[in-house]
């Protein structure tokens, strides 16, 4: 039905990253997330389609199919794989919009557009402090689960000098890299710790540059988040529907049982209204209008849809859905580390507060 | 601690637990916070079963404490057990639930069921911590419809043979001792009886480990049985008798893991609650978002409130009076109230949240919903005691 | 933001109702409420808009707007009076769309979109039977707080016939209408029951033509409810933000206090949802596709939306929000009265649940 | 039932209520089902106040339960208490929360504030019901934030002075005493004073009555005081400590609103019950959606959980051990309880649930999360004390 509104580029987005996920990405995701080893292969595959540019402008070297590019590829990568659309969003989203449009950052760009370098990204929520040090600067600070920071080739930096916001790029060489192997979900997204101390890095931008950057980096980065997890949130729907069809207790399937089926209609509720909010931040954004507010509500909400219809997939299927092979405990430990990273809900539900009046 | 505490003396008076009983909690929190706490995560990352620990719980008493007297037990009852688990399962959900099986599923259906020669067996093995006991109903196709089991026990003269796998069998892989489930007869209820199976039986094979989300240091296994072959003193009770074996369990299974959830949601409530204590200005006045705050508070009222709930229906069991409806609401709110702390400690503690303790309990507590009856299924006996029907 | 993507037509729907809601409903609201007086007032004044026939096609005599008109009216009536919204959502939705492209409903359909008689509508949820008498119909059914049933010129009733459905209209006179005046919501919108004890009705529509009339029917129903509820949403967290950056307590506003702040994201947020499914559920069904799916789920999700959103402003205000003047107790009887009637919530939930799989 | 429970005998032993408690409960519920519930809805619809059944409840000793037995009450302690406005709001909230006001808000700060001289003038007619007790506090300005409150009272020599209109006075029009809480000092706290004002006393006045979402049969008035002159022995507790006074009802008004709370959220319960009965194939088996039965299910689990916080509480309070932190906890769940309630009970009726009992209690439901301190206050106050701050 979604595809009614999706023109013929976005539906070619759609079947390639569709085609990737079967034949690349869903059948390897379970032993990567599960030996917590970084799915090398989802990255290439996905270097290889071209589509780390497809929501930036042609003229910065991209296929220029706006943000709405964006959300269809996470909510298909959503669905199968966590750690490949964490992946995918940063460099796609979070790095590769920040950089297009700035003069300095050609180079970067270019390596991240083709996926020479896997860029990793230390969002201004980590409050990263820079001094100018002779042309460049030197940044000091600490982030903790950077998505992609243990296989890093670049690592864009949002910092403060002064009272001013700069984007950075630090080589991975100059920062003290620690891969987090223990932690909750994206296991396969080479989550690390980056230790700036005096770190050596070029500004990008300054100033209003900066700033402009910065947002596009934190919007790029909430559509992305939010279309990830309404692609959970119906994979587990799907999954969830799928074992309640098929598995028998009392003498009939499980979907018959009213409280089943009202559980898998809640998440899907949850799903739908998840996506709808994410393709209307990214058609408001793609038409040149301010899509802070919506893009954070539709994360919000495809977080909360997310870790929601996880529980209640795993809830649905019982003892199968605690183990490893029925992929919902895989959702709903990413769709619960998507909650928290990349400044977590309660912050986002704060600059909402402080910016009550200004939507509706 | 060798006094019978259920039925004789009051246990709980306006709200206070007993001195006994408030003795015996600081002692279970005492071993849980240096035996099991420092080396629990540890034991989860390696997928290590916490062998040792257990053995000292068992020097400690706690895998007798469901058993009479007369058969080495301390015979605490369920108050006593609700508060030792809680305290257990606040450092280490994967040794709590193994004593919880071993207590309430294995020894006390010995107790209830077996035979005097099958007691005078068993129970030395059991309340030494010798053997552990697992519990073997579930099957591929028969979860919470435990009725739907198909593993068979033919009757082959002077023995039964028992044939077919079992599925997320708790401790499996480390019991002495198995109580299997099995079909003697083709009636859906009347058609299963209960066996007692030991490790060392030729036949029994340990087939495959559950890869979980959580608990991975309780190994949830496979029980093969292959043409077990076993003298006919090992029938549990009668011939066709085996739900009821079953049923008996409900009530003491279900307590013990509303109190591992109660254990799992008070770790979550004091890690939050640590966490919001360093965030003080210089003047000592807390600066912790009010969100946390209100997010802790709901939790302290809701744990309480759990508590009280899973107190009232062990001692009411300890009285021999029928529980089933409030044991399962103890249950459903417990369990229910674990997952939501768990997932607050992670949200509250933020990116530190994400690997360390708080993620650890969030998956952990996940199970609690599922085993010894999932949520619907506790509903469902609630409100068929409300409505009569 | 969202009139980027309202042409000028459906802006001036909007502007029609805005002005009639500031000048006419909104001032009265308030008081038919607190009385249980029907509010006739709004009932005339949104006649003589002719917006009773926006959604319907030009063909049938309507302004061929589409179901985009019937949301972009409810949000607006939704924010200021649920029992006008209700009123016009019925005879502009329901009773309007089911009886367009009836041949022998013309007539009928013409007083109800001038708005010469009030229209009320007994949906296929009571479970009226039809027996055939000569070339008519009999009806006999019950049906409980039927919107502007006390009031109404005409009423329309979706029937079963043996197996199939029916739709007929009925004189009101031909029926027993109780006035209940002690309900809970739309308390100035003429509920009262229906009682049909054999009573006379021209038959209408049956067999696939009344199947898809009554889906018609169905269809903006929901619509216009989501609507409804959507613009009842956002209206409470405006009460609340007015009275939270008012009032002081403890030395500052209560907006600055962060849980009063939560609470008004976390309404907007619904209410944003709520209006993205319903939006999207009009444009579906406007461009040919089916939506009922989608319209339940936006009816579910706004409903929600409202009720949550009402009693967190309730709770905002304080005890002020436990008296009629605030508004927000209104806002509460009559979200929760919308979750209730046409059938319920349960029941909505129950046929997404058969038609898992369908979707998403 | 004019014993001393409070601090003598257990009140509570092993989950069980005394034997006169349980008995005292009897009695309560046979008065609220014959003489209160058949005639709420009617005196809901009507706007009118109770007076007879209030009357006839002062007869039974309802209105003297929290006064000491020296001054003609039945000193029935708080558990007492909270059992019988359970019963009555279960039946009449409106009826309940003025039983409640004039317990535990007027007679009990008389009794702890009051001197010798007041006690004997006032608690004759306070417990006989000839006059009805009222709490003037909160003003257009100062909710929640009470300190903020801005009525005067001047010191005129031989007199005190009150100026100044207090708001939602509950009970205000009926009643025949005010305590009311009166500025005598600019110190924010130390500058609050507490007065006996006599319903008589030149320049009391009724002002605007509250037009309310529920409980319409409980008036809400705003009190007129327009120099008020009134003697210097009318002065409660002594000048500068009324913020004392204010805080010394917390605890109780809170346990009171729980426990109207918790007769709402049972009265809801039991309708859903009692509907869903009603649905039974031929079989007798029941019928009602699966949906329905687990939203009572959660019910009866929660109104257990809740009740049992409350009565926690209580008995602490009872046996004078701090029960700040918990009577917020009980009244912080029993009202969102309620509403939840109420809710589902509207829900699950369906349209006969939008005109008959359901609405009403949902209606009703809404104040309890309101009044005596807000839910974000009881959340302040419990994670202040879990926080140690």
């Amino acid at each position: 039905m979604h595809n009614l509104t999706l023109g013929d580029e976005l539906s070619m987005v759609q079947d390639t990253v569709r085609k990737l996920v079967q034949d690349v990405i869903e059948p390897a995701a379970l032993e990567h997330d599960e030996h917590r080893r970084f799915h090398a292969g989802a990255f290439e595959a996905l270097a290889e389609t071209g589509l780390f540019g497809a929501a930036v402008a042609e003229d910065d070297g991209g296929a220029g199919l706006g943000l709405l590019s964006l959300v269809v590829a996470c909510e298909e990568l959503g669905r199968a794989c966590g750690s490949s659309g964490r992946l995918f969003a940063t460099q796609a989203g979070t790095a590769a919009l920040s950089l297009a449009g700035l003069a300095s950052a050609a180079e970067v760009l270019e390596s991240v557009l083709t996926g020479e370098k896997l860029c990793a990204f230390v969002g201004p929520e980590h409050g990263v402090c820079a001094e100018v040090d002779g042309s460049g600067a030197k940044l000091s600070g600490f982030a903790r689960y950077v998505t992609g920071a243990a296989e890093a080739g670049v690592v864009v930096v949002a910092a403060s000098l002064g009272d001013g916001p700069v984007l950075c790029v630090v080589e991975p060489a100059a920062a003290e890299i620690a891969p987090q192997d223990q932690g909750l979900g994206f296991r396969a997204s080479g989550p690390a710790s980056v230790t700036l101390d005096g770190a050596a890095a070029q500004i990008l931008a300054s100033g209003d540059e900066a700033h402009a950057a910065i947002a596009r980096a934190a919007l790029a980065t909430d559509v992305g988040a939010a279309a990830l997890a309404a692609g959970s949130a119906f994979a587990s729907v799907d999954l969830g529907r799928r074992h309640a069809g098929e598995r028998i207790a009392f003498g009939k399937p499980l979907a018959r049982q009213q409280a089943v089926g009202h559980k898998l209609v809640e998440g899907m509720r949850r799903a739908e209204a998840a996506r709808q909010l994410v393709y209307q931040a990214a058609r408001v954004a793609d038409g040149g209008g301010d899509a802070a507010r919506l893009a954070a509500l539709a994360r919000l909400t495809a977080v909360d849809a997310a870790v929601h219809a996880a529980d209640e997939s795993i809830q649905v299927h019982g003892g199968f859905g605690y183990t490893v092979e029925y992929h919902v405990e895989r959702h709903y430990r990413d769709a619960k580390t998507l909650e928290v990273l990349d400044g977590g809900a309660c912050a986002a539900r704060d600059v909402l507060a402080s910016s009550l009046g200004s939507g509706a | 601690m060798t006094d019978t505490l259920a039925g004789t003396t009051p246990q709980f008076v306006d709200f206070q637990l007993s001195e006994t009983l408030t003795a015996f909690q600081a002692g279970c929190r005492e071993f849980a916070e240096s035996e099991l706490a420092p080396h629990a995560a540890a034991w989860e990352r390696n997928h290590e079963f916490p062998e040792e620990a257990i053995q000292k719980a068992a020097r400690l008493g706690y895998l007798r404490i469901t058993t009479p007297v007369e058969y080495g037990g301390t015979a605490l009852g369920n108050l006593a057990s609700c508060i030792m688990l809680e305290e257990l399962n606040a450092a280490c959900p994967a040794a709590g639930v193994t004593i919880s099986v071993h207590n309430s599923l294995c020894c006390s259906l010995l107790a209830n069921w077996g035979t005097e020669e099958q007691k005078r067996t068993y129970f030395p093995k059991l309340v030494s911590g010798e053997w552990l006991g697992a519990y073997c109903l579930s099957e591929a196709g028969s979860g919470s419809d435990a009725a739907a089991l198909v593993c068979r026990a033919r009757d082959d003269g002077d023995a039964w043979v028992l044939d077919g796998p079992k599925l997320w069998i708790t401790t499996g892989s480390e019991a002495g001792l198995f109580l299997v489930f099995a079909r003697t007869g083709e009636d859906r209820v009347k058609g299963i009886s209960a066996f007692l199976v030991e490790r060392g039986d030729p036949g029994v094979g340990i087939g495959k480990k559950e890869r979980k989300l959580g608990l991975t240091a309780s190994p949830t296994v496979e029980i093969l049985l292959e043409n077990v072959r076993i003298p006919k003193d090992r029938l549990l009770g009668e011939v066709g008798r085996g739900f009821n074996v079953a049923l008996d369990t409900l009530d003491g299974g279900r307590l013990g893991i509303a109190s591992q959830a109660l254990g799992i949601a008070r770790a979550a409530h004091d890690l939050i609650r640590d966490h919001l204590r360093t965030q003080v200005d210089a003047k000592g006045r807390s600066t912790a978002h009010q969100s946390a705050q209100w997010e802790l508070a709901d939790l302290a009222a809701d744990i309480d409130a759990c508590r009280l709930l899973t107190w009232r229906a062990a001692v009411l069991r300890d009285s021999k009076l029928p529980c089933g409806a409030k044991a399962s609401m103890a249950k459903l709110k417990c369990s229910q109230l674990a997952n939501r702390a768990a997932r607050a400690a992670v949200s509250i503690l933020g990116e530190s949240g994400l690997a360390g303790p708080a993620e650890k309990l969030m998956r952990d507590a996940r199970i609690t919903e599922i085993y010894e009856g999932a949520t619907d299924i506790q509903r469902l006996v609630i409100a068929r005691e409300v409505l009569g029907g």
